[in-house]
């Protein structure tokens, strides 16, 4: 074997700490290697064009390059090797960047490392074999997880692409958070008057089926190929038949139950329809407050209802999809107001989040648009408004920004003065963040226009005082301690994962960070795309966005799926596992431990069990090549021999020197 | 407490942040925080804010900066009695901390109550822990002697 | 059911000042089955002014009464205050630390047990025996008493040091008194600051800082403040008359301690529980609640 | 870090692709220092790593071997965490009758955006083989290495 050995400096990121041409002198006398050489940026055109020289002037046959990670560069040195005319398996990468000369300043130690990196990628592309990709048939339908801002944007997109789209809504509505805002910042324009018509092209687009008050149950499959099992929750109305008129909930008796829409400021009837903007507009019943759940009498509901849509007996319906590839746009929930204890979250009623103060806000809301106080309907005199209620706090375990709630609280204090003009406002802010096409204009107009009063500093305790509420905290820049009587103070509740993100992760298998928000394949090259191929991220699922970035990442999404679906059939990696059958006994014990079901039992020559992989199936972790005893199946490109070369090429370096 | 403060906790926090040591430990705020710790559940950054000023009152007291001294006095008188005692003898440590902070007529006003509701005692509790404590003084104030040499 | 047995540590107050916080203790434990024993030859624990002085000089004289109540085989130490549980608990954290450890021994003169636990008298009542059982030893109600609950600053910070109950709205005094019966007022100042040890050298803060408290409580309409510290009820009943002098204004609010009302609760005599040792009287109040009592009979 | 003034020694880590082989990266991005002691293996997932690699490179003069995968529930591959964690509690009670520390093996879980997590663990684990010390030289001729890897 001939192998060429490619040392990158990465400008002076891997150069400053390591001796680049000292590892690819020494590279030059490990076994079958017969040129090596150090190169400014490998990655480069004539890096690139440097290593196809290379191989056709040397007669190489397989290639390592020592620079970042695989997880950067590995597909881009894969198709240089295809330029070349060699197999992209014939390929091994060192990372002597994030595992070497970032993490350490000895550039002795670091080029000793850096030297055994390679010499480890050497040992095994000595044992690589030339694989070649089959193709499978592409399913070019699409499903949306989550119709927020993000969903809708990437469901239009898709469908409007012409591409069959299947869309998944938790809740009894489409819009998400979005359609709960009453305005939007910086135009202050009407949040559901936006939106209100993108979510009716969703409900009416030829190309898009809705699945709503539906969460996902079960993902099995793999890009191109996925199955989605939908768990759509009983509604105990028959939405086929219900035209949204509303006597239902008019005649409801039972006028208890929490006002999820409205972010429970107010109550609403057992069954209700969310809004007047609802789409879907269909009723549904909480069967948790329903007299007829509850009592076993009522059925009012069903009395009055003139298309004679309610069914107390309907049951949850599950329903699989096959699709080719996911969007997730799950968007975000914010914090439990309750655990801020200081400001009497959850323990003053006129102590509110900036979501319920939305609903006060909004002329859809429960207060039809007026502003009171939820205590006792008085209109408020003074409203002070905390930013970072959970954000930057690490004391919380919220060490981030929640990005937008600086620009929501001007927003709703330019809101609050629009509709009480006397009513004085006070925000108390810890940094003012807002980056953004007229955002800080957006902010100062607050200031000045407005006439809030921005206070730098924390607020160290609400309490009730003389049946007003008293707001104690800190004007860091005066240095004083000061205390303002508000009759509403709104809490600008950080933004975590939405509920159930994290279960939802583990079944499509894609990964989140501490606090439950989804990560991206590259931080800045693949920001939409997951680790797993065919799941794509759109929106504040991946961590808090705006209303602009969340449209963004949802077109964004669309644009990967059809760029995915352009293809008639996909590329399958042939990093599979395969069986040798004179080696295999036929326990299939494999076939019980593959999690994708990838193994089959096939009749041998004899009529003996054996196992075979589907290959088309097979996702390459090599768990069945550990738990096979007789050690017949093998993960190629990740077989035994090659990675006990690499822990011999270590070991052997080990021991010799002190061998001798 | 922070009415009282000459220099806000905020402040104080950046001066040891800046190393400017001197005007921190010269801050009479330090002195005036009664450690409800408050400011130490709130900080978003996770600083234990009473535990800084705690310590930079231990590092002023070293130092002989003593820009409340009543505060110190007080301490200083209580520990005295501790270290006599065994226990704090109420009327015995107060008497003291009036001659040394010549706050003579303040409080004058308790005695009596105290006395009629007999919480008063006019003699030291005597407590057999009393040699165990005053060995442990010894042993401090020991090594407060080596480290000046 | 077994009796639960603990080592007690009063503290200098409840030898003093706060002799009837010490009473009222020892009467509803023993009401309630709890066996307190003294700790042998207990001192002080060193309070605020050790730790002006230095962490190493407090955590020995605190250390020293933990090494008292293991002496006797204790794994438990109760106590009535929240400042000396604080030195007590304290002491033991910063001696994790094995540097700080070695130095305090050395202090000490003797190993610094690392074994004992130290709770204040609250969070036993609450955790250990739990308000339902209190309750059913309970043989009289405070029907209707209105009562606003003071906490204090020390018995739940800091919060990651004292691990007991939400730092920002600790319940257990008004779970307690609500099930026997009173009317729990919404008293916002629960966890306020009352100026504490500050009382002597910095007089004027602390009759601010505790004539806010004693406005709030009775602005809530309560006629009793609870309490759960022997510096929070002296600062706000024995400094009564110069809080009143400096906000130029009169409360008649009585403060009592929990114990006690806890032990009338438990049918024990206002003689046991020291109930006319205050200086701003409780009488009158719990004579309405008397009157109540004996007209059921 | 004092990797300075002492020997290095001989530590292998077998790493995720999907989750700790990207926290590693994390960690570099971020200029996360570590101690150069480790050498890292990239592997499709723990599930893939066989005890025999872990066996097979004490024996041959590893002085610590560190495998890092998805946190459990998180796994790429949905289970292949699963199947390591259980092969590699097994391994742990079954290096002593090899001769070899336990300690010298480890198994931990850490995510792709775990970069501090990742620093925090290689620095404590340099440590503890270090507290170690280098493994006694091993005479392999005294292994039969059909022996082990059946035996596993």
């Amino acid at each position: 074997m001939r192998i060429g050995v490619f040392v990158c400096h990465c400008g002076s990121n891997i150069a400053g700490t390591v001796d680049c041409p000292a590892v690819a002198a020494a590279a030059q006398r490990l076994p079958d290697v017969a040129f090596a050489q150090d190169t400014p940026y490998a990655c480069s055109e004539p890096g690139q064009r440097g290593i196809i020289q290379a191989v056709e002037e040397f007669g190489l046959d397989g290639v390592v390059v020592a620079s970042c990670s695989p997880r950067m560069h590995e597909a881009t040195f894969r198709r240089t090797m295809e330029r070349a005319g060699l197999n992209r398996y014939m390929f091994e990468m060192s990372n002597i960047r994030e595992h070497v000369s970032w993490v350490s300043k000895n550039k002795e130690l670091n080029t000793k490392k850096a030297i055994d990196l390679v010499r480890i990628a050497v040992e095994k592309l000595r044992y690589n074999r030339p694989l070649t990709s089959k193709s499978f048939a592409v399913n070019k339908r699409v499903l949306v997880i989550g119709a927020g801002v993000a969903g809708i944007q990437a469901a239009l997109d898709c469908a409007d692409g012409g591409l069959d789209t299947v869309v998944v809504e938790r809740s009894q509505s489409l819009g998400g958070k979005m359609a709960k805002l009453d305005k939007t910042f910086p135009t202050i324009d009407c949040s559901v008057c936006v939106l209100g018509p993108k979510m009716v092209d969703l409900t009416q687009h030829k190309n898009i089926k809705l699945y709503a008050m539906s969460e996902i149950e079960e993902v099995r499959g793999y890009v191109g190929n996925f199955e989605v099992v939908i768990r759509r929750k009983a509604a105990y109305v028959d939405w086929n038949i219900c035209n949204g008129c509303g006597l239902c909930s008019a005649k409801c008796p039972s006028r208890k139950s929490h006002d999820a829409f409205n972010e429970g400021v107010g109550h609403t009837t057992a069954i209700s329809i969310p809004s007047p903007q609802a789409i879907p507009k269909k009723a549904r019943i909480d069967p948790s407050t329903c007299l007829q759940f509850t009592k076993g009498r009522c059925r009012h509901c069903e009395k009055v209802c003139p298309v004679k849509a309610i069914n107390f007996d309907m049951q949850d319906e599950l329903f699989t999809e096959k699709v080719g590839a996911l969007i997730v746009a799950t968007g975000f929930d914010l914090l439990n107001v309750s655990q801020f204890g200081e400001y009497g979250g959850g323990r003053y009623p006129d102590v509110v989040t900036s979501l319920q103060y939305e609903r006060m806000l909004s002329a859809s809301g429960p207060t039809g648009g007026h502003l009171k106080c939820p205590s006792d309907g008085r209109e408020p005199k003074s409203v002070v408004f905390i930013s970072c209620v959970g954000s930057r706090d690490r004391s919380r375990g919220r060490p981030y920004c929640s990005g937008f709630c600086c620009m929501y609280t001007a927003k709703q204090a330019i809101l609050t003065k629009s509709h009480l003009p006397q009513c004085e406002t006070h925000v108390f802010y810890m940094d003012i963040r807002s980056p953004g096409k007229g955002y800080d204009e957006f902010v100062r107009r607050a200031q000045e226009e407005f006439r809030t009063n921005y206070v730098r500093g924390r607020v160290s305790a609400v309490r009730p005082k003389n049946g007003r509420l008293s707001v104690r905290g800190v004007d860091t820049l005066l240095g004083e301690q000061v205390e303002l009587e508000a009759d509403l103070v709104v809490l600008a509740v950080g933004a975590g994962a939405s509920d159930g993100a994290k279960e939802l992760a583990e079944k499509l298998r894609i990964s989140y960070d501490a606090y439950g928000f989804y990560m991206e394949s590259h931080p800045k090259l693949k920001p939409v795309e997951t680790n797993t191929a065919g799941v794509f991220l759109a929106g504040a699922c991946q961590g808090p966005k705006d209303i602009p970035s969340s449209v963004s990442m949802g077109s964004a999404a669309a644009g990967k799926v059809m760029a995915l679906f352009s293809k008639e059939r996909m590329e399958s990696d042939p990093q599979v596992a395969i069986v040798n059958p004179i080696r295999c006994v036929g326990c299939l014990k494999c076939l019980r431990t593959c999690p994708f079901g990838a193994i089959q039992e096939i009749v041998g020559r004899n009529g003996e069990p054996r196992a075979q992989v589907i290959e088309s199936i097979c996702q390459g972790c090599g768990i069945c090549s550990v738990t096979c005893t007789p050690r017949a199946i093998e993960l190629l490109h990740f077989t035994d021999n090659q990675l006990l070369a690499e822990v011999n090429a270590l070991c052997r370096t080990w021991i010799e020197p002190s061998s001798e | 407490m922070q009415d009282f403060y000459d220099a806000p906790a905020h402040r104080l926090m950046r001066l040891v942040q800046l190393g400017r040591r001197a005007e921190a430990l010269a801050s009479s705020s330090l002195w005036l925080c009664a450690g409800c710790g408050q400011c130490s559940a709130r900080c978003p950054n996770e600083l234990d804010v009473a535990g800084v000023l705690e310590t930079l009152r231990q590092m002023a007291r070293r130092a002989g900066i003593l820009p409340q001294p009543n505060v110190e006095a007080f301490a200083r008188c209580f520990l005295n009695s501790v270290r006599a005692h065994g226990r704090v003898f109420e009327l015995g440590f107060l008497l003291r901390y009036k001659l040394a902070s010549g706050r003579l007529f303040e409080d004058l006003d308790l005695g009596p109550k105290l006395l009629k509701l007999g919480k008063l005692s006019l003699k030291p509790h005597s407590c057999r822990g009393q040699a165990e404590v005053e060995a442990i003084f010894q042993r401090f104030s020991n090594e407060g002697a080596h480290e000046r040499n | 059911m077994s009796e639960i047995e603990l080592a007690y540590y009063p503290g200098c107050s409840q030898v003093g000042t706060s002799v009837e916080y010490d009473m009222s203790t020892r009467a509803c434990c023993k009401a309630l089955g709890i066996r307190l024993f003294e700790t042998p030859d207990w001192t002080c624990c060193g309070a605020t002014p050790a730790h002006v002085v230095d962490h190493a000089l407090a955590a020995a004289l605190a250390g020293r009464n933990l090494a008292q109540a293991e002496s006797v085989g204790a794994r438990q130490l109760v106590t009535p205050c929240p400042s000396c549980l604080l030195a007590l608990r304290s002491a033991r954290s910063r001696c994790q630390n094995e540097a700080f450890k070695r130095r305090v021994e050395r202090l000490l003169g003797r190993p610094m047990p690392m074994e004992v636990e130290s709770r204040s008298v609250l969070q036993v009542l609450v955790e250990e025996l739990g308000i339902e059982r209190i309750v059913s030893s309970a043989t009289r109600r405070l029907e209707g008493l209105a009562i606003a609950p003071y906490y204090g600053c020390l018995l739940t910070r800091p919060p990651g040091l004292m691990a007991f109950e939400d730092p920002e709205n600790p319940t257990s005094m008004d779970r307690l008194f609500s099930a026997l019966g009173a009317r729990v007022a919404p008293f916002s100042l629960k966890t306020e600051c009352c100026g504490a040890a500050l009382a002597v050298p910095k007089q004027e803060a602390v009759l601010e800082l505790s004539g806010r408290i004693l406005e709030e409580a009775e602005a809530t309409g309560a006629e009793v403040l609870v309490v759960a510290c022997p510096l929070c009820q002296m600062n706000l009943d024995l400094r009564r008359e110069q809080i009143e002098r400096r906000l130029l204004r009169r409360f008649s609010i009585p403060v009592l301690y929990f114990t006690q009302l806890l032990g009338l609760a438990l049918g024990l005599d206002a003689e046991r529980l020291g109930l006319g040792l205050h200086n701003v009287s409780a009488l009158p109040t719990l004579t309405r609640l008397r009157q109540a009592w004996a007209t059921e009979k | 870090m004092s990797n300075l003034d002492r020997a290095e020694l001989r530590i292998i880590g077998f790493l995720c692709n999907w989750c700790s082989y990207g926290g590693a990266d994390t960690a570099g991005v971020s200029r996360f220092n570590q101690p150069t002691d480790l050498r890292i293996i990239r592997v499709p997932c723990t599930g893939r790593v066989a005890p025999l690699f872990v066996v097979k490179a004490l024996m041959s003069g590893a002085d610590g071997v560190l495998v890092s995968g998805c946190h459990p529930r998180d796994c790429h591959y949905s289970e292949g965490n699963f199947y390591a964690r259980r092969r590699f509690e097994m391994l742990k009670r079954f290096l002593p009758t090899l001769g070899i520390e336990p300690e010298r093996f480890e198994y931990i879980w850490v995510s792709a955006s775990e970069g501090g997590r990742w620093q925090s663990s290689v620095v404590s684990f340099t440590e503890r083989i270090h507290g170690l010390g280098p493994s006694p030289r091993v005479k392999l001729a005294m292994y039969d290495e059909r022996l082990v890897a059946s035996a596993l």
